[in-house]
């Protein structure tokens, strides 16, 4: 997972970055407080985002600057707060639309077979362990050939479809 | 008194000393602040943030737990600014403290239940987490339950402080736990299980595993007593509900208690209680009720007083009764038998120690264990502290944290000797020549007290004789260099507040009179020596005079004037009475019957074969007693008893304390003291007490309290040194000492009898060996192991032991054959046994219990 | 006694009556079986299943609450069947109960909980579902918050039984609720807010707001005391928090006790309440200290004796303090001062009608609410029991339930009329002639007891004045047919168990004598009235002698003996004393100084601006009171007074029965017996009592408790029926009565002070008409409006009641101005005034309140 | 939603039913347990079933069984035993495979455009009220055409689509 240009994921790394780094863990609004932010963050990245998260993550930030041990804790919670005024916009595409226009929050995303693309070869089919992938080769001349699709609601996003396609028939929509 | 400071707290003014934290400032000014790390015996950490205050001037919120007062300082501690901090940390906490209340133990005591109701929060606006920790049910004494966990921290540093430093955070952030090393349970990481944990746990994350769903938090009843097992004497605060106990605890949670106290009351509840009088038919013990079981008694006794005379009775008991039973029992055997043949386990455990050092320093030398904690110096001589006499142990771990010196004294190495700045290690048995050594050092150091010694008539001969023995002798017989004798000498020597420390069972007499002598030397003849008791009365067993040759109030059986004969209305025998081991002796001959009370001769008495016998020689022997001990088996009769936590009374404790005994229970069966006045009764000697305070008062009127006198001239001690034990031989190549283990005590009557005895390798059936001894023996823990010595031999288990040195064998006094091989020699002065040095012989083999 | 049967449960083995119900039983045997919906007061359901048991022999699970036991049953309330069923069904409501205890403030009170914690339920396996209900907190007595709500039903079936029957389940299945008619609020659907709902909850789902945050169910101290207002005297159990009353109950959840003393209590912590003495100075009340209020009170009550005599001073007491207050005023006026000038609030509140009842019948014919509760016939006379004593009138309640006969006779309908099974609803002040009637139909269709009234010396010339009454006379002036005073005589003569109900400050003394006469016409000497009290304790102000012309013992003040002198130590005064309105009439001349407790003579007294006129003419006034009261505004000194709440000492009650007062609080100021014996030492009349202990002991040695006294022989009261109020004429043509309302409470003063005085339209300033009258005077609810007496005129708001009869207004007795309308005509022979009915003349405008 | 001949969703089908008609509310184990039952079957209709579930069902309806106070909670409970025990495969194959061989259980189905078939009208598109379909209208001779595709995500399984496609394109699966 990589955070390429999008503000959220960024933002998320950001913080996982830290408590996994610098956080000290020495006082508990900071640990508690950056931890639980990552949740909503990682919530808004999944799609699975409210108009109130916005509010929490303001909050939150706000009250560790006011209550935390030391500085670190405190830059960490500014640093989210100057994220959520600078990329107000990417936030709400997230929350309300469920979309990501940078591509980075794969979780909002769904696979497809691009039926232009797609050679009906079946590698992609093969490799997919969660079952998410039906359809059969391509046996020419055969009228009811059935096409390869994706069924999003088994699929988990793991990418290994994408790898083996070799005429990229797979996108991320 | 130090430098006072002005601080308005809430608009209210106080002055405080310099250097108060704000939260201890409010809490002077009545009010609370809300805080969860923060506990008032332990460093503050600041880290949960619940105590944040508003400081006048100051920028952003302040932990009141981590800042100093200032003069002037204003501080609000209940703005709306400082209740919305505190509301955002409590509802991160609680969401990350998947509990329910519901359910909880704790709920009514949870310190963050509480400040959530306060504050008005019923929900955590925040996703909830659960870390989904296995709940440790793997002892019967802590549950823990880190999914409760706030990570305050105060169980990590309070093992720090006063348990066995086992616990900290592990890993970090939200995955920070609590753990012990490797995450091991308790009893596999060295958990000493004071459970101070526990005690200061805000939540329900650590809980008294007998509670659980007993009964919550205001269904309980509290009684405030004094724990039953060493001579600490610690106030233990018992709640109950319906009539059971649920927990022991200080009466504050940061009191320290050790495991006996927090976990070991529950032999009281233990079916084993003999709860029904028993009367022998047909050589068979069987149930009957309390009429006709002292109808029987008085009527035996009765009987052989006539036959035989009044001296043909005697009586014994254990030094672990109120002073109103002490009293009432030799009284009955003084008055209402007509014999002084009374004695009790005081003679065993301390009692020559306790006379000599009255002798030489007087009460007036008797500190408290708070001394010890404030102390600069502390010599242990012969103490194993954490074992034996816990909070002693926990008193001399927070000096050292403090920043006291400790010079330990021991052949064999001990918790405190780990901590201890100089351990000498003498070879066993050698003490006297250890004690004797300093003294020399001392006196060649110049460090004595010339002033002082000058005032004594006899400092020349003293001189004189410790001239008279050779360094090089002592470090012969000690196996240890003079260098070590003369750093303790200058450590000692050269403290301000200095304290000896010994068990009073585990030194020789001769040794208490050089200890004593120490103390003089260096003019150090008030508050200078504690004299560790192992019994919970000891003192108080001795001064009621429950033993031969002493009334109460110390007096001599032939020094008592008219008073005991005018209060008792009864003529009062002539004779001094016989002691414990003389009246082993004429057992058969001239004493015919016996009663016991709270104590097991045939067990505990050395050479317990022959004492057996002795016993068996018997014309009528009454045991009343809270088990069916060896001696009880034996018993015509035997008397239900009562234990101290279902007792009203006092007792006395190694700090020479008296101490208010109360029942948190029901007893099984009547008071001690209504069953000795019954028996009284029906033996025509008229003993009506409405209730323990009105013997209280009878004693009182004929002896005063038990208070520190002090004395005007002193004299030295001259001792000539000697080794006191059986010194091993050809035959009997190895040494045995006997002593205490961490979670037994004394006979393992009490401790077998509860959940405790889980903690100790076969219940505490084992010999302890070097690792090397065992070796060269071909011994592995837990193989089965034939000792000898000249009175008998056991089979036992073998466990590694590496603090024992060399040749030196340990085994627990709660071995339940402790008396087979010990030696019944008695000190011609004071009759008490010298079995502290045994030697034996060791072979594999025998089957293994 | 009902046949029994022997059950075994959980293998103990009981006797009970047929028809106990299994959980009755166990109960019995001492064996607790968790319950939620059943409830002891109330009929059973079954529908909780929580107290499911297996019964020997049955298939399947039983639940305990619905089966009754039967000869030889053998009950097992505790396999692990039982406990798996019972766990299943816990379960479930827990996943429909989305609520944390840690903020709940039935924490330790739940029933949920405690069952959910005995059966180590920490979660429930379902998922959670929260209704999302909206919590109502739009009144400030009741929260309800049924998220919380576990469909029990307890609180639907006891609104039926003891409240205003006005919720219910709504909706089926997972959707039920229980609701209002239309969910409206509790205050918009006619709740009477008796507060039963909230007592018999037995989780967080109903919740006192009042104790909301403000303290936790262990924190709490309950006392058990008397309710201060009305006669019933009702035991209520104050729980208190750091000195703050959380919440007023019964002493059994089931208990009913009215909104007066479930919510009411909160005038005891009003921040009107005065807290330190006033002294006028300059025309202004200005604070001062206790003991410079004291002294001036002293001296010039001194000097106004010294200068005009004893009888120049005046006492006048309300009918509210302890009867331990009550003696001591008195005995302070007339051995402290020498007058017997001493009455109270008594004479206004029913103590004619008492004393004619005890002339008639002695206290032997009054039963207690048990007792009206196991009636079969009831006759109400002029009683509006829900408002006035709601405690009697949820008693008349049960007995309907209980399948009672209920005859009404009042001119205007109330709660319980609308019950009954004969409302007879006379013209306005005829209730004479009705009575008259009852006899003469009782006669008539020869239900009297022959028997007893041969026994009657007068019974003749009582028949002969009842022949001389013409049935036409009675129908004319009642303006009711004779038929319905057949069918109340039937009724009532029938009866087996029957009792007369009445409004003792309601009815004349002639009705009175009419009342009697029933009961003796059909023999019913013994238990067959209840007089209806108002004040707390009425009757025990009367027997303390707080009344003139009457002694403790209710012993006349002419006959009295030596006793008096012998205990007070004081020589008497002769006169009978003046009554409360010659004492008015004297004021300015003769009497010159009062000493007000607790009453506001110049708010109640009729014909307020003629008594608020004689008070200004006084040379000293001192008032105590917990009030700034109109009378204490004339003060020259104001002592502050407690409260029942914060008292100690005894009331007696309507049923006669003496019931103990303890404090729940710490006074604000001192208690009143403490102010009236400290001014007694200052003016050298010592009263040395250590508590009001001691004074129930002078009480004591004085006169016998009172107790029920029975007569031997009876006599008719001749009586010739006559209208007693001011009859409405051309110019005043309404008839108004002044009564009492479901949440205002006598003079207003207490409920004016709590929060009860919202449920009230302008706190119970209006005038209730018809609405009939209302629009024929273009009146509409709210209008000011002007009424007029030929005492004085009042303006004030219009409220349309449905339940006046036209011609008839209704002023609530809160009122604040009910005095200026009243008349000071005063019964010749008890001094009483008549001011039941007043004629009045309406006019729409002024300016509403 | 029509059952057809699915057992989980006929069973749910019947439980609704009795909580709406027969089921009296008077006592609490048949009026709360009834309705756990419907969660726990919503959810397997869902494919948030888990295996657990199958033995929550068994449990509850033989606890019903055991406590309710009449024969009408107690014949509901039995019915489920009955389908459970009679259709376990079914109930398997909903909760492993997130498949209803029925297709009645239309949350675990995804609606899908079958390119084989699809014109690309784009008359779905249209309809779609949650913006679920994208593509673009065919334009002939255009080689960078863009299919039209549902992003599973988003598809709330409503049909209006269903119902408009005039080639039976979009098919459940």
């Amino acid at each position: 997972m990589s955070a390429n240009g999008c503000s959220v994921m960024i933002t998320l790394e950001f913080l996982k970055g830290f408590t996994k780094d610098k956080m000290c863990g020495k006082c508990l609004p900071c640990m508690l407080g950056t931890e639980r932010m990552v949740d909503v963050l990682e919530r808004i990245t999944k799609g699975e985002g409210e108009e109130e998260d916005v509010v929490l993550l303001e909050e939150i930030s706000s009250h560790i600057i006011d209550t935390a041990r030391c500085k670190l804790g405190k830059d960490a919670a500014v640093f989210i707060k100057d994220s959520l005024s600078s990329y107000k916009g990417e936030y709400e595409e997230h929350i309300k639309e469920k979309h990501c226009a940078q591509k980075s929050c794969e979780d909002i995303l769904n696979y497809w077979i691009n039926p232009e693309k797609c050679t009906s070869c079946g590698a992609c089919k093969v490799v997919c362990s969660e079952d998410a992938i039906v359809g059969d080769k391509m046996i020419p001349y055969l009228s009811d050939n059935k096409p390869y699709y994706i069924k999003s609601k088994k699929c988990t996003n793991c990418g290994k479809c994408l790898a083996v396609c070799e005429v990229d028939a797979i996108e991320i929509v | 008194m130090s430098d006072q400071v002005t601080v308005t707290i809430n608009g209210k003014e106080i002055k405080v000393p310099e250097g108060t934290l704000i939260i201890q400032a409010a809490k002077m000014a009545g009010i609370d602040i809300p805080h969860l790390c923060y506990c008032e015996c332990l460093p503050s950490t600041g880290s949960c943030r619940v105590c944040l205050v508003e400081v006048e001037g100051g920028k952003g919120l302040v932990a009141s737990c981590a800042q100093k007062v200032k003069n002037g300082m204003v501080v609000d501690t209940d703005t709306e600014k400082v209740r919305e901090a505190r509301r955002f940390v409590l509802e991160l906490i609680l969401s990350n403290h998947p509990g329910d209340c519901m359910s909880c133990d704790k709920n009514g005591a949870c310190d963050l239940q509480k400040y959530a109701y306060e504050l008005g929060i019923e929900k955590t606006s925040f996703s909830m987490k659960d870390p989904g920790y296995d709940v440790d049910r793997s002892n019967p004494f802590i549950e823990r339950n880190y999914n409760l966990c706030i990570l305050c921290g105060r169980c990590v540093r309070i093992c720090k402080q006063q348990g066995a430093d086992i616990i900290d955070f592990v890993k970090r952030g939200m995955v920070t736990k609590v753990a012990t090393p490797m995450d091991r349970p308790l009893q596999e990481s060295g958990c000493d299980f004071c459970g101070s944990c526990l005690a200061v746990c805000p939540v329900g994350a650590l809980v008294e595993v007998d509670r659980r769903f007993c009964g919550r938090e205001w269904e309980m009843k509290e009684t405030k007593t004094v724990c039953s097992y060493c001579g600490c004497g610690c106030e233990l605060v018992f709640s109950t509900v319906d009539g059971q106990i649920m927990r022991a605890t200080g009466e504050v949670s940061c009191d320290y208690i050790c495991s006996k106290g927090r976990f070991g009351w529950d032999f009281v509840e233990s079916s084993e209680r003999i709860t029904k009088p028993l009367i022998k038919k047909d050589g068979v013990l069987t149930e009957s009720t309390y009429e006709e079981a002292i109808k029987v008694v008085a009527e035996r006794l009765i009987d052989i007083k006539k036959k035989h005379g009044a001296n043909s009775i005697g009586g014994f008991m254990g030094a672990g009764n109120t002073n109103e039973v002490a009293y009432l029992f030799q009284k009955f055997l003084r008055a209402g038998i007509g014999t002084n043949n009374i004695d009790s386990s005081a003679r065993f455990l301390g009692f020559p120690a306790l006379i000599d050092l009255y002798e030489a320093l007087r009460d007036g030398a008797v500190v408290s264990m708070k001394d010890v904690e404030e102390a600069d110096v502390l010599l242990l001589v012969n103490a194993d502290l954490t074992a034996s006499y816990p909070r002693v142990g926990a008193s001399v771990k927070k000096a050292i944290l403090n920043g006291a010196k400790v010079v330990v004294i021991d052949s064999k190495k001990t918790e405190i000797s780990e901590l201890a700045d100089l351990h000498i290690e003498p070879q066993v048995d050698s003490e006297e020549f250890v004690l004797s050594g300093i003294l020399k050092e001392l006196l060649e150091e110049n460090l004595h007290d010339e002033k002082f010694t000058k005032k004594c008539k006899n400092f020349d001969e003293f001189k004189k004789s410790l001239d008279g023995l050779k360094v090089e002798t002592i470090e012969k017989e000690t196996k240890t260099s003079k260098d070590f004798l003369k750093e303790a000498a200058k450590l000692y020597g050269e403290g301000k507040k200095t304290i000896i420390l010994f068990g009073a069972e585990t030194v020789s007499s001769q040794s208490m009179g050089l200890i004593a002598d120490i103390a003089l030397l260096t003019g150090r003849t008030k508050a200078s020596v504690l004299p560790c008791l192992l019994s919970s009365n000891l003192r108080g067993t001795i001064y009621m005079g429950a033993l031969a040759g002493f009334y109460p109030g110390a007096r001599r059986a032939n020094e008592i004037g008219n008073d005991f004969k005018k209060i008792w209305e009864r003529d009062l025998p002539d004779e001094m009475g016989l002691s414990a081991m003389e009246m082993v002796e004429n057992m058969g001959s001239s004493v015919l019957g016996m009663y016991i009370v709270g104590a097991d001769p045939v067990a505990q008495f050395p050479n317990s074969s022959k004492v057996a016998k002795a016993f068996s020689s018997l014309d009528f022997l009454v045991v009343q007693d809270v088990f069916l001990t060896e001696t009880a088996k034996m018993a015509d009769v035997v008397l239900p008893g009562a234990t101290l936590a279902e007792s009203n009374g006092t007792v006395v404790n190694l700090e020479y304390q008296t101490k208010e005994v109360k029942a948190a229970l029901e007893p099984l069966a009547k008071p001690d003291w209504e069953t000795i006045a019954d028996l009284s009764e029906r033996m025509d000697y008229t003993m009506e007490y409405s209730s323990e305070k009105e013997i209280a008062k009878e004693i009182k009127s004929l002896v005063p309290i038990p208070k520190k006198i002090e004395k005007n001239t002193y004299d030295f001690i001259v001792v000539k040194p000697k080794k006191s034990g059986e010194e091993p031989d050809g035959k009997y190549p190895y040494a045995l000492i006997v002593g205490e283990t961490s979670f037994g005590f004394y006979d393992g009557q009490r401790t077998r009898n509860s959940k405790l005895s889980i903690l100790e390798l076969n219940k505490g059936n084992y010999a302890g060996f070097n690792p090397e001894d065992a070796e060269s023996l071909s011994l592995k823990e837990g193989d089965a192991v034939l000792i000898s010595s000249r009175r008998g031999k056991i089979t036992t288990s073998v466990k590694m032991l590496g603090s024992l040195p060399k040749g030196l064998l340990f085994m627990p006094s709660c071995h339940e054959e402790r008396g087979v091989l010990a030696s019944d020699n008695v000190d011609s002065k004071l009759k008490s046994p010298q079995h502290r040095l045994i030697a034996v012989s060791v072979s594999k083999g025998g089957a293994s219990k």
